[in-house]
């Protein structure tokens, strides 16, 4: 019985028919071009942060899912991702421009310096390991008064003039997303995410073939990290502001259970978790005051029913009517 | 090719390699055998890297190895499979084979290129000189026992190694699957000129394919020499042909 | 700093590290029998807390109260569990890790809104018993009465655990299920029973430690987040499934924070991380053997 | 009869293991398998225990069907277990190896009883489990399975990776057991031993019986041997 | 978190509608029910009288600073209140209150007390209804200075309220005293269980008087640390709120006797029939003794009230040059809304606990009256310019 390795799900990759996927991707993201036009303000709001999760969420995927290391604090680079705007844009005279380009670099540089000690712990150790580091790290942007205004978090951070409109940052968002997303998925294709997945099945067999694990992990980490870095300049895009509270452990939490429900075996899945979550969190609050008990009851609803998440369990039925459909 | 000298390790206490020396020659196919527990596994671990050596020297091509990373040493040109079935569960065989030989040309580092179109005609040879290619798009979970032996193999072979380390490669096959094994053996060794290091408790298979002999008992080398000499030497004998008749 | 201070507050630290120790024992009993990440452990000390605090207040928070509440409270925690341990956690025994991670942690959501619902939102005080108010002389530092009353608490406790698993048939048979469950089968032993009732003695810990800790502080929702974060790098910093490993790193843990909160009063904060950090760093997988 | 194993398929997962296995063990008699690594020897044994229950078919145990009786009730029904890799519990002390075992089932073995039997492990007592030997686990295997006080005893290669003089000792201490009146069944790949200690055996090659006979019927079946056992 | 309405649908205007984002669970949740509580009896007053008529719903923020905000998104976007209101959190209120800012919709503080939040933060947007750390500070340190304290340790809950609270205090008692040195500082995090090792280690150095900025659950728990380590017999302690009985009820009779403090407001306290009559009506009302919190709810009910009444408009605009300076009648007085900072000006008192007859509460009770404590509008003005 190995728990050293995170096996996490039974048939990790689902295959699916490449321009289907082409195909509801593009009419997704028509649909989202044309939503500012029939969407009250709120929910172009609420799009526009789902859009930030998607994105951090996705990022973790690449370490959780592709790379089956339990990655227990994710919050930390999307944290410091958006605090690096926030810092650069209300402290120094640098160009907007310069605080975004910074940001995502700044969260790949900790996750580097974290990812070094944790890539060489196994299972449910590298997942404390984060933790404790994560932490770390809330602490001191937490305690930072002088950088970070402490736990006030910065307000008004300066945008750009033609980023003040909440369709403009939706907009903005989407495309950013968008990119990243393309990046994200080519890198997955690629012979690294494919090594990625091998290292994660059979790390003893990866290293046997010439793969160095270590380094593999920790280049994972911090594109992950540099990704979470774009989801919080989204953040700082859509809230112009920010809080310590990125950073809590239980923010990072909160992402893992996005990746869970959609389902990390499917490149798409993290997101429609974060959609869900983001759209019940925002929507259960409104009718009840006790949304942690529905969200904990749906949970628990999933896990004992679709444990491979929502996307991951739909790609099951679609590969099994495939597989039927093809033939012996 | 390969040299082991005086090598020893240990477990929490217990002296699982003692004294372990071996030489393998460039270009021969050498066999290691030994009771169930006698430290063949582990001799093969140590020598690629997977554990760390208490002391002793492994040297591979004249260079010092010993306790380097498995991946280095794998850079080296040298693969091994494994004795219990150790593939990537969740990829097709094609992929299987395919991530070793992206590895061999050192792209796994590479973001940007689709993995699909990569090494295609050379993944492909591999796979059809094992009688895989049939099998090229199944996930490779679905494939039978024998099957996924003979992968394991196509997989170390994807690194185009110089030598290459079996762990009991037939061990659970049926006898038309082992000869498929023997003969791949031979193919190998003969015609690609792969130096070969395995062990097996097959010892029909052993007397057949190999040209050297080492003999492990106990973590501690008791003999090595040619095939002949071994099946006559009495301290063999008495530690492990003489039980399994 | 003088003798009298380092010393005082190394027993101050040391009685928190006994609740540590308790809370955190139950957690890695579960971790090491039935292999799961029990998150809820957290919600379940919050329970313990807060149901000590409704048979105290039940005695009118007189001097029965406490230590009436101290026996109940951590029982009927451990009912509770069994109720989670039947009901929900045995239908995910062979499911993957992070599977029983998110049930468990679907149990924190629900167990905090339902503390909310049963107990309201004001917080809640629970008396510390007569006998045990105040403080006594320690080498010129005073030390109060209940820390000491810990710092017995917790040796017992830890003895007690200590006799239960190597001089009780059910302790030799939680452990040999720790390492092959399979096997217990095959020897005729129902390990369905020994899972059920590890995670009831698990709950049975949390419960005491929350029982423990209610006299001493408020009791309201979010205790459970604090001590939660706290047990977990505690298991894993003592080696996952190790009863032993765990009381070290609550000592180191204890103490660590109490001498950080005299040497660095400012940034305090930080010093559980930093523990935790180093001592996974150096010795990456736990201080003790892992039962993993 | 003992046990009757009637026409079981086994699988793991989706790879079918066994196919249409059946098998029988008397009153008081010794039932080898045979066949080399793989054919199935222990996935009949485990399908039998339960840790590997088969898909289909019936397994009569004393006429009752328990293909589909969870392990842990296997020793109250009578049957204990010996697995080839001993399973020790590594952190256990011998003596709590065996007390976890004792009183199970109550009946003529004790803790006293199997000490008489096995010397070896009152002296080793206080040892950790994992420390031992591997002939000494093999002993402490076989004690504890026996402290279930079975009817029916299965030993999957009881005498694999131990050296010849231990092999000796434990077969002397089987062929004592079976004068107790046990039944046993039991894998081996060792033909020799089997020969020794068996009444009958089962050959096995691809997850199906292959020949059925007496010891001696085997001893002078040339062919099979040859074909089946690669001697 | 559900809506609650109270206006008879008489009058043809339309009712102004309130978004209140509080911390309604969690270890301050009971300043926000009392805060809630005191609003609503506010607007039950006004709706009794027939108008103004006030309209609200409530959302809760768990105490984070981040919730609040995208709560205030929803509510301004989604639900369209005219008004904000709220946030027990003083990180929260900032962060709201910069939100009211640029969305332009007024925001009534009655739970954050940092003095940045009508001080160098404020704007025409954001009103206070309960006194700020500011005056807090100030009437605090009066309350130290009266006594020889020279070695002083600060201690706190590490966050807004915390540190602003002790900044503000201690620039004012530098000022008063200057001769005052400070030993050194203890920070905790919010929600800290256990004060025991902070206490022992501020003990130890000796300090002659200990100075608290710590709210909420971890209130009550430190009092409680302070009574069991028999702190309050050895060391002067001053705390904000130490005899509010937000703070002395959980306590029982486990309270610290001496603990010195600063609270504006009890229910038996100011001795005044208006206040007897509030604290009568609170108590019909909610069945228990309105604290401090209720105070400030039910001035933020009140001030927007007259200001919409003032205005004679339900424009949101016109509602703030209304309230801007606006003086109205409550249990403590007369109570002033600030024209240029929008902070409320009520008197302060200070006293410490005391058991009186059987119950712990404030005793020694002093007062302070608004000018004397309040920051002057030329610093408010310096702060803003920076
Ligand atoms: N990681 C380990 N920790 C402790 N002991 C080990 C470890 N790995 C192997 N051993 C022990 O070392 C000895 C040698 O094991 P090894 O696997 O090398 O044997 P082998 O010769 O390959 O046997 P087989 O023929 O059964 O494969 C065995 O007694 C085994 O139990
Ligand atoms: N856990 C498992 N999962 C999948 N296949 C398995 C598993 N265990 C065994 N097998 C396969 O089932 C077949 C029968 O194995 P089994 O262990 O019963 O053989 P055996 O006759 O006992 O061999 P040996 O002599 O080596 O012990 C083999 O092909 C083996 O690879
Ligand atoms: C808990 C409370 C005392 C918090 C305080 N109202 C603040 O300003 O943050
Ligand atoms: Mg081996
Ligand atoms: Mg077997």
């Amino acid at each position: 019985m190995s728990t050293n390795n995170l096996k996490l799900i039974e048939n990790p990759k689902g295959k699916f028919n490449t321009y289907l996927g082409l195909g509801i991707a593009a009419v997704g993201i028509i649909v989202l071009l044309l939503a500012p036009g029939f969407l009250t303000q709120y929910y172009v709001y609420l799009l526009a942060t789902v859009f930030t999760t998607a994105l951090l969420a996705t990022s973790l995927n690449l370490v959780l899912g592709y790379g089956g290391l339990l990655h227990l604090h994710h919050g930390v680079f999307f944290g410091v991702g958006a605090y690096t705007v926030a810092i650069v844009t209300t402290k120094t005279s640098w160009p907007f421009a310069v605080a975004v380009l910074l940001a995502p670099l700044v969260a790949a540089l900790i996750a580097l310096v974290i990812g070094w000690f944790c890539v060489r712990l196994r299972g449910l150790y590298f997942g404390m390991l984060t933790l404790a580091l994560g932490q770390l790290v809330w602490a001191i942007v937490y305690r930072w008064n002088a950088l970070t205004n402490g736990d006030n978090g910065i307000h008004a951070i300066p945008v750009p003039e033609f980023l003040t409109s909440i369709n403009s940052v939706y907009y903005a968002t989407l495309l950013i997303l968008v990119i990243s997303l393309i990046i994200l998925y080519i890198i997955t294709e690629s012979p690294f995410g494919l090594m990625l997945l091998a290292t994660r099945d059979n790390p003893v067999r990866s290293e046997s073939v010439g793969v160095n694990v270590k380094r593999h992990r920790l280049t994972a980490f911090v594109i992950a990290g540099f990704f979470a870095g774009i989801a919080g300049v989204l953040f700082v895009l859509v809230e112009r502001s920010v809080a310590p509270s990125l950073l809590f452990w239980s923010e990072s939490a909160e992402v893992l259970i996005m990746c869970l429900m959609g389902g990390l075996t499917v490149f798409m899945g993290p997101m429609l978790g974060a959609g869900i979550l983001v759209l019940l969190s925002m929507v259960v609050g409104l009718y009840t005051e006790y949304w942690l008990l529905v969200l904990g009851l749906l949970l628990l609803l999933l896990v004992l029913f679709l444990p491979q998440g929502i996307l991951g369990y739909l790609m099951e039925i679609y590969n099994k009517s495939q597989d039927k459909r093809g033939g012996n | 090719m390969l040299q082991v000298e005086q090598l020893k390790k240990s477990f929490d206490g217990f002296q699982a390699i003692s004294d372990a020396n071996l030489l393998v020659p460039k270009g021969e196919v050498v066999a290691v055998i030994g009771p169930n527990g006698a430290g063949k596994s582990t001799l093969f671990n140590l020598i690629t890297g997977h554990l760390q050596a208490d002391s002793g020297h492994i040297r591979f091509q004249g260079k010092e190895i010993t306790s380097m990373a498995p991946y280095k040493i794998c850079h080296r040109g040298m693969a091994r499979s494994f004795q219990l079935i150790n593939i990537f569960s969740s990829l097709t065989v094609f992929e299987n084979v395919q991530a070793s030989v992206i590895a061999k040309h050192r792209l796994d580092q590479n973001f940007f290129r689709p993995a699909k179109k990569l090494f295609i005609e050379e993944t492909l040879e591999i796979l059809d000189s094992f009688e895989l290619f049939d099998f090229k798009d199944r996930s490779c979970s679905a494939l039978s026992y024998g099957d996924q032996k003979v992968l394991e193999i196509a997989i170390a072979l994807g690194s185009k190694p110089e030598l290459l380390l079996l762990d009991e490669p037939t061990a659970g096959m049926s006898s038309e699957e082992t000869r498929r094994i023997v003969n791949l053996i031979k193919h190998l060794s003969r015609e690609k000129g792969l130096t070969i290091l395995l062990t097996e408790h097959d010892m029909e298979l052993v007397f057949d394919v190999a040209q050297k002999i080492m003999v492990l008992h106990q973590g501690k080398t008791i003999a090595q020499g040619l095939p002949q000499d071994i099946r006559n030497d009495k301290s063999v004998q008495n530690a492990y042909l003489g039980e399994t008749g | 700093m003088d003798f009298a201070t380092l010393a005082s507050q190394f027993f101050i630290g040391l009685s928190r590290g006994m609740i540590f120790f308790i809370v955190s024992a139950g957690l890695t009993l579960i971790f090491g029998v039935l292999r799961i990440t029990n998150f809820a452990h957290g919600a379940l000390y919050m329970v313990g807390a807060f149901i000590a605090y409704s048979v105290s207040t039940l005695f009118g928070q007189g001097p029965y109260g406490f230590w009436l509440a101290l026996l109940v409270a951590p029982i009927a925690v451990m009912f509770i569990s069994l109720v989670i341990e039947r009901g929900l956690l045995r239908f995910i025994y062979n499911r993957d890790h992070l599977i029983q991670m998110l049930l468990t942690y679907s149990l924190v959501l629900i167990a905090g809104d339902l503390v909310k619902i049963i107990w309201g939102t004001e917080y809640k005080s629970m008396h510390i018993p007569e006998a045990l108010r105040g403080s006594f002389n320690l080498w010129g530092a005073s030390l109060p009465w209940y820390n000491a009353f810990l710092l017995v608490v917790g040796p017992v406790v830890a003895l007690g655990l200590w006799f239960f698993l190597s001089k009780t048939n059910l302790g030799k048979i939680c452990r040999a299920t720790a390492t092959d469950r399979e096997m217990v089968d095959v020897l005729g032993i129902n390990s369905t029973k020994v899972f059920a009732m590890v995670f009831a003695l698990g709950g049975w810990l949390a419960g005491l430690g929350g029982a423990l800790i209610a006299p001493t502080t408020t009791i309201s929702m979010g205790m459970d987040a604090s001590i939660i974060i706290y047990a977990f790098l505690i298991v894993v910093v003592g080696g996952l499934g190790n009863i032993w490993g765990a009381l070290i790193s609550s000592i180191i843990m204890g103490v660590g924070e109490a001498f950080g909160i005299l040497f660095i009063p400012g940034v305090a904060i930080i010093i559980p991380y930093i523990i935790a950090g180093v001592l996974l760093i150096l010795r990456p997988s736990g201080l003790l053997k892992s039962a993993w | 009869m003992m046990l009757d194993v009637r026409d079981i398929h086994t699988y793991y997962g989706l790879s079918h293991v066994l196919f249409g296995l059946s098998l029988k063990v008397n009153q008081g008699e010794v039932v080898s398998l045979l066949g080399r690594n793989g054919v199935g020897k222990t996935t009949t044994l485990k399908s039998i225990i339960g840790i590997t229950p088969p898909k289909s078919g019936q397994i009569y145990f004393k006429g009752q069907d328990i293909a589909k009786t969870p392990t842990k009730r296997m020793v109250k029904l009578g049957i204990s277990f010996v697995p080839d890799d001993r399973r020790i519990f590594a952190d256990l002390s011998v003596r709590e190896n065996l007390e976890i075992a004792d009183g199970i089932k109550t009946g003529v073995w004790n803790l006293a009883k199997v000490h008489e039997l096995f010397p070896v492990l009152k002296r080793t007592e206080n040892r950790r489990g994992g420390n031992l030997s591997g002939g000494e686990q093999q002993m402490l295997s076989i004690a504890r399975a026996l402290l279930g006080n079975p009817e029916l005893l299965i030993l999957d290669e009881p005498t694999e990776g131990l050296a010849p003089l231990i092999v000796r000792e434990l077969e002397e201490q089987i062929i004592q057991l079976r004068s107790t009146g046990i039944s046993i069944l039991l894998a081996e790949q060792n033909l020799k031993s089997a020969l020794k200690l068996a009444d009958r055996c089962y050959v096995l090659e691809r997850g199906q019986v292959r020949f059925e006979g007496t010891v001696d019927e085997l001893a002078e079946n040339e062919e099979v041997r040859s074909k089946y056992l690669l001697v | 978190s559900g809506c609650g309405s109270n206006s008879p649908a008489k009058t043809e205007d339309k009712p102004v509608k309130v978004g209140i984002i509080d911390t309604y669970t969690g270890g301050a949740a009971v300043y926000a029910s009392d805060s809630l509580d005191g609003f609503k009896l506010a607007v039950k007053e006004f709706a009794d009288k027939g108008g103004p008529k006030i309209e609200f719903v409530t959302r809760d923020d768990e105490f984070k600073p981040d919730k609040s905000t995208s709560w205030a998104k929803e509510l301004v976007m989604r639900e369209q209140v005219d008004f904000l209101a709220g946030t027990t959190n003083s990180a929260g209120s900032l962060a709201v209150s910069q939100y009211a800012k640029e969305s332009k919709v007024p925001f009534i503080v009655w739970g954050g007390m940092s003095e940045k939040i009508t001080g160098e933060a404020g704007h025409r947007y954001v009103f206070s209804t309960l006194p700020n750390t500011a005056i807090i500070g100030k009437a605090g340190a009066a309350q130290l200075s009266k006594s020889s304290y020279k070695k002083v340790w600060l201690a706190g809950s590490d966050y807004e309220y915390g540190h602003s609270l002790i900044n503000n205090l201690w620039s004012n008692l530098t000022t008063l005293k200057p001769d005052v040195q400070k030993m050194d500082e203890s920070w905790w995090r919010v929600g800290e269980t256990d004060f025991t090792p902070y206490i022992n280690a501020i003990r130890s150095a000796k300090p002659d008087v200990l100075v608290v900025g710590t709210g909420g659950a971890d209130m009550v728990a430190f009092m409680k640390a302070v009574k069991a380590t028999g702190l309050n017999k050895e060391i002067p302690v001053w705390a904000h709120t130490s005899y509010d009985p937000s703070t002395l009820r959980p306590l029982g009779d486990q309270a610290p006797e001496g603990v010195m403090g600063t609270n504006p407001y009890l229910y038996n306290y100011p001795d005044t029939p208006e206040n007897k009559a509030f604290a009568e009506a609170f108590k019909k009302e909610y069945n228990r003794e309105p604290a401090a919190f209720a105070l400030y709810g039910y001035m933020g009910g009140k001030f927007l009230g007259e200001a919409i009444a003032k205005a004679g408009s339900t424009d949101k605009e016109k509602i703030i040059d209304a309230m801007e300076g606006l003086t109205i009648d409550t249990p403590v007085g007369k109570a002033t809304l600030r024209k240029e900072d929008h902070q409320v000006a009520i008197p302060m008192s200070y006293g410490v606990v005391a058991n009186v007859n059987g119950v712990f509460t404030g005793s020694d009770l002093h007062s302070l009256n608004s000018e004397e404590i309040m920051p002057s509008v030329d610093q408010i003005l310096k702060a803003r310019s920076k």
